[in-house]
Formats: structure tokens, sequence, C-alpha cells
């Protein structure tokens, strides 16, 4: 690896997550826009960079006793796993940040560490409603991680490798979401949880005054936001690979049908918000244990018997 | 070496990630004033709290904690299986079946005890 | 990088988690200690695999089963904290000697 | 005094965000929410800390005035106060002189914005700290066993005591219990009530309320009118049926817009605040934003089987919270101009969340086929009529605790954000008649 | 032997001290969350190293089961520890002098095994490390495979019907013990418990005990 590769495919991931996670906030005010029947504004483009710009000016808020290393930690630490998670993710056949043998269970650990951020950013500031956040995000965080990695996993299956290069060149013909169906919405549910975007918002939920944000106010809030759009952003990529083909498509070029597959998921996750209410905790975590978990051992199965 | 090269990628992402929120973050707040006493009172509704949030927590999910911390070890095994289960054949779809089906039997039995909700 | 430097740090987190399951009074910090211990000796078995194993797949296998007992180690070691807590109202191993005479 | 000093261009464009606000409901504020909700210029949020505008909306009691200071302190730099109540150009509060004064008629999106705009470029100051600057337990040295460690104020660490413990409701395990006091300026709770809530862990292990119903209030401010309450409280004269239903259209659909915010579905929530706002004349209107809600098979799973309230206590509570549970129990029903208008109560049978919220949304379809057929009927003078959300039962407290000690709080908070208890009703009642 | 650039070498030995330095912590913290995210800090640096160690697999399996361990790990600990952000701190040490001369004793021992003994100068060639770990399994190991799986299903099985309020034989916490007097509160913000029994004077005066601990340690700490 030359050092200009090493610089490019840095900057490259920086720029991605920069632009993936603004147009999450575009495409948020613009489904919320055609939800509630508004003509579309200006300020769906400009909203975002005027909130970024809100949040340089506000000043940071504090409680009385927190632990504040651990609360500076969080959200930076929440949005550089994202932009890890990103990495692995090949762009097209070539361009590639990071080619590792092993990329899905990379990206499966930079997900199990994400768990981590959201309990400290709800746990140090020392209150009660962000507390209560945290802990429903460890019961939600154990809920969908099974369902997960056991999705990831069956991917991985037909191509006989762990690695995403190889998992998207095993699709040449047929794209796992037709020979594995139930193996996309379980991914996306859980990509939706690990953000905890919509219908999965529990920790950060209205009932909690804003659950682990409640205490937060400037480019904290700014960071932990932008955090869960990169979040989003990583898991589309990730779904386009495993499940959309990646780069395999007629006409355009590779990286094109990666970014367009990346944009669909994406307007499905973000859409999920505006039309779907946040679950129970509890009934949550029952759910995925007694219903997705069973799905997606069956789903592992399904891919044992048709890669034979 | 090359997949260290790919890791440098990595970890440069992470570490540049975590450096540029933190270095944002000091940077913004630098000319915050320090924050008066009821500034700094959490928020539950406009009343102070009367003791500290930091408590032994009940968390509700024990058991089902408990579970999961078994349950994920099974992926140490299985990602392995999945790497070369077309090369091993009928043997590996045999083996994978009976694994599978034994940890469905804890879900099963959690399931059956109502380990899984809110105790 | 070598043998001798990786079995060095896995001597050290051995020692550091022996000096917690030895000094520490409560279970979950004692469960923590064993934890050190088995990471320790997880490094060492990976580092003699490497170096000395000729990269031998058993070794692998003996690294995976050693994160396997740490899961069994402590899923039983969390049920038994909660047991004992429920029927004694203990968390630190004084109390529960006392509480036994 | 501004509590930094941003590039210029940096507050340029950030004083052309959306102006998040924060807002504190006095009593007498069934319209405030809806209309700062349904402005597409204003991001209302649910807590204080990362708001920009405080708007305080309606009669704050003399009670609550440390509440109202404290939340306000809450908020971050740079911050503003807008104070919507009483007639334009009275004074302000004492204490207060730095907010906007904002009259009941007068175009709050506007004011808010403008004074977000202001506080944001610097051209107003952002407001100081209210309460004094005085720590939660002074200063005792060291504590009586010489408990050491940094910032130890005596054996209370930083001023606070800690949680103790509390034998447990649900599964035996004597951990902590955590006593705190939610309210009264929490975002999903009836205006003014206070809830002492024990937590063990995320369960609500006790609760008692508070602050009682204030009735008659004196305070800081005044009432905001509210049509949807002087359309219901005039029971020695006629009132054109018209305007009674299309209040009971507009008090359910306000309430509705809470409740769908509370679930996360903010889009559908402004979409519901605008209807509030300005209701359709046709019940076709509805029929779409029925038909989206009951086919969100997310919201009847979030709210099926929650908070189920049925039999005698359901009867006490009353109004729409009775019919959910199957009681038809209606003033409507025995009323002669109804009679001939064709009304039929409605009724759900399970009185959960779920069948709270499409009581609530048929009753305002139905409300608004009333006002249609109408006409210009009146009510006869003296006539009992159906108030939209009635007064809670007297030993309220009491059924709330039954209700709700047990359940996660998620549940708790979203069950009492569906009965919509109108702690303050019987007050609006009362003072009506009087006039 | 095996050659490695200086920069893998940096690397190995930053985040091999950086390893033992936050194990280190994990006793060092009065804050029992953060003990518990210390401790997965170790695993993670342990788990670098690995990666330097070309146990690709390993090292990425070991910091993704670690993060779900120490999230667990760090429920159970706020759950039943006293105090479990340390605002109080209190000394919960016991044969602290003992149990530092264990650790170094292990240390030089353990140390001088793995420096002076002579171990196979066998290196591993670092390719395909995960498809064997696979084929092993499913050939020769395959009896470790399948036993690993029934053993992880009674541990489930154990787990669930040890910690579960509801046993099949009735409550639990039948037949047990009052809340003891808790030491960590002396100060009487706990509600007040009826104090009869022989027991709780007892515990009492052990409270005292941890109290006087506790002043010595904060000397300790001072110097």
């Amino acid at each position: 690896m030359t050092a200009t590769a090493w610089w490019g495919a840095i900057a490259g991931v920086g720029l991605a997550i920069i632009v993936g996670a603004y147009l999450v906030a575009v495409a948020d005010r613009a489904i919320a826009s055609v939800v509630a029947g508004e003509p579309m504004r200006s300020s769906i483009l400009a909203g975002p960079a005027r909130s970024v710009a809100l949040g340089l000016v506000q000043s940071r808020t504090t409680t009385e006793r927190p632990d504040g290393a651990a609360w500076a930690l969080a959200p930076a630490l929440y949005l550089g796993l994202a932009a890890a998670a990103l990495a692995v993710v090949p762009l097209s056949e070539t361009l590639l940040a990071a080619d590792i043998e092993n990329g899905l269970v990379l990206f499966g650990a930079a997900q199990a560490l994400a768990v981590i951020p959201v309990f400290l950013n709800g746990w140090s500031p020392n209150s009660i409603l962000p507390l209560i956040g945290a802990f429903r995000f460890i019961a939600q965080a154990l809920s969908y991680e099974m369902p997960n990695l056991l999705a990831l996993l069956s991917v991985s299956v037909p191509a006989s490798s762990l690695s995403i290069h190889d998992i998207v060149a095993s699709q040449h013909g047929l794209w796992n979401v037709v020979r594995l169906p139930l193996g996309l919405p379980l991914f996306l549910f859980a990509a939706a949880s690990l953000a905890f975007w919509g219908p999965m918002n529990l920790p950060d939920g209205a009932d909690l005054a804003g659950g682990t944000q409640a205490e937060t106010s400037g480019l904290h809030l700014v960071a932990w936001r932008a955090g869960r759009a990169a979040m989003l952003v990583a898991a589309a990529a990730m779904g386009a690979a495993a499940f959309l083909g990646g780069w395999l498509g007629p006409g355009l070029p590779g990286w094109a049908w990666m970014v367009v597959k990346t944009l669909v998921l994406l307007v499905l996750l973000v859409g999920s918000r505006h039309v779907a209410a946040r679950v129970r905790a509890e009934r949550y975590v029952v759910i995925s244990w007694a219903v997705l978990i069973p799905l997606a051992l069956l789903n592992v199965m399904i891919a044992a018997v048709v890669a034979l | 070496m090359v997949a260290l090269a790919a890791f440098s990628v990595i970890l440069a992402i992470l570490g540049s990630s975590i450096a540029l929120v933190l270095a944002g973050r000091w940077v913004a707040a630098r000319a915050d004033l320090p924050a008066t006493a009821p500034e700094r009172v959490p928020f539950s509704g406009g009343l102070p709290p009367e003791v500290h949030a930091w408590n032994r927590f009940h968390a509700r999910y024990y058991v089902m904690a408990l579970l999961f911390l078994t349950f994920d070890m099974e992926m140490v095994y299985m990602f392995p299986w999945a790497v070369v289960f077309r090369s091993e054949g009928t043997v590996a779809i045999g083996e994978i079946f009976v694994f599978i089906s034994i940890l469905a039997l804890g879900i099963l039995y959690a399931w059956r005890e109502r380990s899984l909700g809110w105790s | 990088m070598s043998l001798q430097g990786a079995l060095l740090i896995a001597a050290a987190l051995f020692a550091v988690g022996l000096y917690g399951v030895l000094s520490q009074q409560s279970f979950v910090m004692i469960m923590m200690g064993f934890e050190l211990m088995v990471n320790g000796s997880l490094m060492a078995t990976v580092a003699l695999w490497l170096w000395a194993a000729g990269g031998n797949p058993k070794g692998q296998v003996l690294a995976i089963v050693i994160m396997t007992a740490m899961a069994i180690e402590a899923a039983m070691g969390f049920a038994l904290v909660t047991t004992i807590y429920r029927t004694r109202k203990a968390d630190i191993t004084e109390k529960l000697r006392r509480l036994k005479q | 005094m501004t509590a930094r000093a941003s590039a210029g261009w940096l507050t340029a464009v950030a004083a052309r965000a959306e102006a998040p606000v924060f807002l504190a409901r006095g009593i007498g504020t069934a319209d405030a929410d809806a209309r700062l909700r349904a402005s597409p210029r204003l991001r209302v949020l649910d807590s204080p800390r990362a708001a920009a505008v405080l708007v305080v909306a309606g009669c704050v009691p003399t009670e609550l005035a440390e509440p109202l200071a404290r939340v306000h302190d809450q908020m971050a730099h740079p911050r503003a106060t807008v104070w919507w109540s009483g007639a334009g150009d009275s004074a302000p509060p004492v204490g207060w002189s730095h907010a906007t004064i904002v009259g009941p008629r007068d175009d709050i999106e506007a004011a808010v914005v403008a004074a977000y705009r202001d506080v944001i470029t610097g051209a107003r100051c952002s407001e100081q700290t209210l309460l004094p600057d005085v720590d939660p337990a002074p200063w005792r040295g060291v504590g009586p066993y010489g408990h050491g460690g940094t910032g130890m104020t005596g054996g209370i660490p930083y001023g606070r005591p800690m949680a103790g413990r509390g034998d447990d409701r649900r599964d035996g395990l004597t951990l902590d219990v955590v006593l705190a006091r939610i309210g009264p300026f929490f975002a999903h709770l009836p205006e003014g009530l206070v809830l002492e809530v024990t937590f063990a862990g995320d369960v609500v292990h006790d609760l008692t309320v508070k602050t009682p119903p204030v009735a008659g209030v004196d305070g800081l401010g005044a009432r905001l009118p509210d049509d949807a309450v002087t359309a219901t409280m005039a029971p020695d004269r006629a009132v054109p049926v018209a305007a009674i239903e299309l209040a009971r259209a507009r008090q359910h659909l306000r309430w509705l817009a809470r409740l769908l915010h509370l679930y996360g579905l903010d889009a559908l929530a402004r979409l519901v605040a605008t209807k509030a706002l300005s209701v359709p004349r046709e019940p076709q209107e509805l029929t779409a934003l029925t038909r989206r809600l009951e086919r969100c098979w997310a919201l009847g799973w979030a709210t099926r089987g929650v908070g189920v309230i049925d039999g005698v206590s359901a009867a006490l509570w009353g109004g729409p919270v009775a019919r959910a549970a199957g009681i038809p129990r209606d003033a409507r029903a025995n009323s002669p101009v109804y009679a001939t208008l064709g009304f039929q109560p409605i009724v759900h049978a399970n009185g959960d969340n779920c069948d709270r919220w499409r009581q609530r949304l048929a009753e305002a379809v139905q409300a608004i086929e009333l006002a249609a057929r109408a006409g210009t009927a009146v009510t006869e003078p003296g006539e009992t009529i159906e108030p939209a959300a009635p007064p809670p039962p007297a030993d309220f407290g009491d059924q709330l605790a039954a209700l709700l000690i047990g359940t996660e709080w998620g549940d708790a908070v979203a069950t009492i954000a569906s009965l919509d208890p109108d702690v303050n009703a019987a007050g609006y009642l009362s003072k009506g008649a009087t006039v | 032997m095996i050659e490695t650039p200086l920069a893998v070498d940096v690397a190995f030995w930053f985040f091999g001290v950086a390893s033992v330095v936050t194990a280190w912590l994990v006793f060092r913290t009065d804050s029992m969350v953060r003990a518990s995210f210390y401790l997965l800090a170790s695993f993670v640096n342990v788990g670098v190293v690995l990666l330097l160690m070309r146990a690709e697999y390993l090292s990425l399996i070991l910091i993704l089961m670690m993060a779900g361990e120490m999230a667990i790990m760090a429920v159970f600990m706020v759950m039943f520890m006293m105090n479990p952000a340390g605002l109080n701190p209190m000394n919960m040490v016991h044969q602290h002098r003992a149990s530092v001369a264990g650790g170094v004793a292990t240390f030089v021992a353990l140390g001088a095994v793995g420096v002076f003994a002579r171990f196979p100068d066998r290196p591993a060639r670092p390719t395909g490390v995960t498809f064997a770990l696979g084929q092993e399994l499913l050939g020769e190991s395959m009896l470790v495979f399948e036993s690993a799986g029934a053993a992880l299903l009674a541990t489930m099985i154990a787990a669930i019907a040890l910690a579960s309020s509801r046993g099949r034989y009735g409550q639990a916490d039948d037949g047990s013990d009052a809340p003891a007097f808790d030491p960590d509160r002396p100060f009487g913000d706990a509600p007040p418990r009826p104090v009869a029994s022989k027991h709780e004077e007892q515990a009492g005066k052990e409270g005292a005990d941890d109290m006087h601990d506790m002043r010595n340690m904060d000397h300790e700490r001072m110097a």
C-alpha cells in the first residue's frame, strides 16, 4: 500500500461519512415534509448546516457531578466506530479503503463496540432519565446483536469467505437479497436499532425527554446526531454490499451502483422514523429473542442448503 | 504485511475521528463561562433531584443478558464454519444443524421459563 | 516483537489478574481478575502458536476454547452472584463468610 | 452579556436554523403545544438543555415560579425567554424583565423566531442565571467516619445523598431505588403536575402525585384564551352545537399531536397539529390520516395492552377513557338536539392505550361530522355538555398509582399521556360559571 | 524468528503495555463502570496485539465477544456493587500486601519462564489462518466444536435456572435472610429497618471496620 493510497483511503472514508451523514439529515427533512404534506422548502438542504452552526455557537451544558471524561468520549467513539465500520465496505471492485480477510468480523466488532459509547452517554451525566436510556440500550443491544451477526454470517456462507470483497463477488448472477430473503430485513432491523433510529429509538425517546442526549447541547449534541447518521450510512453501505450485490449491475460504473444501492437502503432506514412508532422496550427484547433470532438461525440454515 | 496496512487505515480512521470530535468539542467550549450551580442541576422537569442518579440499577433483563453471554460465544465457532462450509460439504451441514438445534434449545428453554422479558 | 516479549506481557496480565483475585472482596471484581488471567493465557497461547508451534491450527482451537471457557465462567459467575445476592443479600466475600457462622 | 464571541458569519448561519424551543406550559395552555409544533420554523424539544428559547405559555402559579426558573437556568447559552400570556402591553412578571412579552392573539411564531435570531446574533444578551448560585448542600468538612476523597461534603458526596435500597415488587432482588420528582414542566405530563416516582431500575416502584390540580390560580401571567374550553363552559346559555363539536375535534387533535410526538412520529405530529389549528370542516379530510394511523401496525403494537383501564375505574374516569373501555356514557346521548342530529356514542372494547387513541380520533371525526350536520342548531340552556376531556376522578393520584406501579417508565408515561387528565378542567369550569 | 518492520514492533509494545496498564486501572478506579470498560480496553489492546501476531480472526472475534461481555459485566457490576459510581470511595480490598506480593512473584516466575525457557523455533506461515481454523474445527477437533455447543447449552440452562426469580420450585428467595445493615450507608439515607438480630449488630461493627480501612487506604493513596 503506497502512502498516497493510505492517505487517500482515510480521506475517502472521511468524505463518505461527512457527505453521507449530511444526506441522512437532508433525507430525514425531505421525508418529514412529504409525510406532513408540506411543500419542500429550501431549508431541507441548508437546514442541517444551520443546525451544525447552532451547535458551534451554543454553549455546552453539564451536570452536577458527571463522569466528564467518559461523557466526552461517548460521541467521539460512536462516530469513530461508524467510520471504522464503513472503511471495510468496498465502493467498487478496485476501490476499497481496507481490504481485510475477516472484514465481516471487523464490521461486527465495530458495531458491537458501539454499545459502549451509547451506554456512556447515558450513564455519565448522573441524571436519572439518561441513565434509564443507557440501560435500555444495553437490553436493546443484547437483542439485536444476534440477528445482526447471524444475518452477516449467512452471506458469508455462499461466498465461503469473510472478506466483503469476496461476498460481493459471490453475488454475481444472483443477489443475496433473493438467495437469502430473510437476511436483509433482519439486517435492516439491526441497523436501525444500532443507530437507535425511529421505531428502535429506545434510549433517546421522548418519554425520557431525549434519553441519553437529554443533558447535552452544543457540539456534543451535533456530534451525537452525526454519529447516529454515520452509523446509518455504514449499515446501509454494508447492506448494499452484502445483500444487494454491491458494485454489480449493468451499464453504470461499479461505484455508481454501490452509491445508488446505499442511497436506496438509506432512504428506507431514514423513512422508517416517520411511518413507524417507537416500540416498547420489553416487547422489543422478547420479540427479538423469540422470533427474530430463530428466524436468523433459519436464515443461516437456508444459506447452508442453498450454498451446497 | 498487506493486511496490517489495511488495519492501520482503520486504526487511523478511528483515531482521527475521535481526535477531531474531541478537539472540536474543546475548541467550541473554550469560551464557555463556568456553569453556575443551578445550571448544573440535572433535568427532570424543573425540580432538583433528591439523590444521585447513579445507583445499583435494577436492570430487568439480567437473565436475558446471561443467555446472550453464552449465545454470543457460538459465533466464534460459526464464522470459521462458514468459511470452510463449501469445501467440507455434507459433513459441515450436518454438524451445523446439530449445533444450531442445540442452541435453539437454549432459547426455547428461556422462552418457556419466561426469562426473556422484564423480571 | 518476539515470543519473549509476548510472554512477558502475558505474564504481566496474568499477575495483575491474580492480584485482583487475591485482593478484591466483591464477587464481580474477583471475576474481573479471573478474566484478566484468562486474557494473559490467551495471549501466551497465540504467541506460542505463532512462534513455537508452526501455526498448528490446534493452537487456534485452544484459543477459542479458552474464550468459550471465559464466557461460561462469566455466565455461571454472574448467575451465582445473582443467586447469592438474592438469598443472602451478600455481595462481598467477607459478608458471606460471616453469615455462614 | 453573551457567553462567547463567535464569528459573525457563523452566528448568521446559525440564526437561520429552526429555533430550538422548550415549552414550559403553565395553566390554561391547551393551544400552546400545537401552535408551536405546527410551525416549520420552530423545533419543540423535550429537554431544555439544547433549547435556545424558553416559551412560557399561560399562567404559572407562584409555587411553580422556582421550577420555571430552574428550567430556564438549565438551558444552554445563548438563551432567551418569550412570555406568552396576558396582554401584549402588560409589564413582565417580577424577575423576568428580560423576557419578550407576547399577547395571546399575537404571532407567537414570529416572536420566537425574532427572539432566537437576536440572541444568537448577539443583538440581545443571553439571559443570566435566575436562581442563586449556591451548591445543593453546604460544605461540612470531613464526614463522621472520615469519609474521604475529593469533593466530599461530609458523607454526602457532592451535595446529594446516595440512593437507598428498597425491596422489589417484581422479582425480589433488593437493589437501590431512586426517588425522582418528574414535572411540573415535563413535556408529557399534564401541565403543572408533579409525579414523585421511585424508580427500581426503569420500573416504577412507587408513585405519588404531588401537585394537586390547581384551581383558580393566581400567579405569573394570565391564561391564554382557549375556545375549546369556552365553548363547553356556558351551561346557562344556548351554545351552537357546531362550535362545541369543532372545539371538541380541536382538543382531540391537539392531544393526538402530542401523543404522536411521544411515539416518535414527529412529522405526523406536525400534520395533526396543523389540522388542530384549523379544524377541517369536512370529515373526509381526516380519513387519510385515520387510515394511515389505523394501518400503522407499529403504533398499534406499541399501544395495545398497555395501561388497561376498564370496569369501575373506567367509569370513574368518564369521558373518552370510559367509552374506550366500552362504557357508552356520553351526556350528548341525552340531549334532544344531538338526538335530532342522529348522535350515537362511539365505543371501543379494550380500554388500553390503543383504544384510547382510536376513540379520540374517531370522536374527532364524529365531531366534525356533527358540526357539519348541525348547521345553526343550538343546545338548550342548562343542558349538560359533554366535555372533550373531563376532569380526572377525585382520587386521581391513587388511581394513577394503582395503574402505574410496577410498570416500565415508558409505559407509565404513555399511559398518562393517553389518559390526558385535564387536571385543571375543574378550575376552568368553576371560573367560567362565575363569569 | 519472524522479521517484522519497526512500526510493527512499536505497535506491539505500545498496545502490549497499554493492555497491562488498563488491566491495572481496573483495580485502581472507584467507578465500577470505568472498571468494566478498562477491562474491555485491556482486551481490545490484547486484540490488537493478536492482530500483530497474525491471528487476525482470533483478534477480531475477541474484540467482538468482549464488547458484549463487558457491557454485561458493567450491568452486573452496577447491579451488585455498593456505590457503583465510586462517589463515596470505599476500600473494597483485603490482604492488599499479600496480593501485591503474590502478583509480583507470579510475574517474576512466569516472566522468567517466558524469557529464559527454550521454546522450539517454528514460526507460522500466516496465510489462510481462518480457513485452517475452520478445517480443524470440522475435522480433527470436531468433538471440541460439538461439545462446545453442548457446554454452552448446559451453561444457558444452569444460568437461567440459577438467576431467574421464578424457579420451577417456587420463589427463589423463600427463606432468605432479611437485608443486612449496609455499611455503605451509615448516614441514614436508607429507609429505616428494624434492627434486632445479632447478625445485624455484627454487621454494624463490620461497617465501622470498613470505615477504618478506608482511612488507611486514603493515607496509602496520599503516600
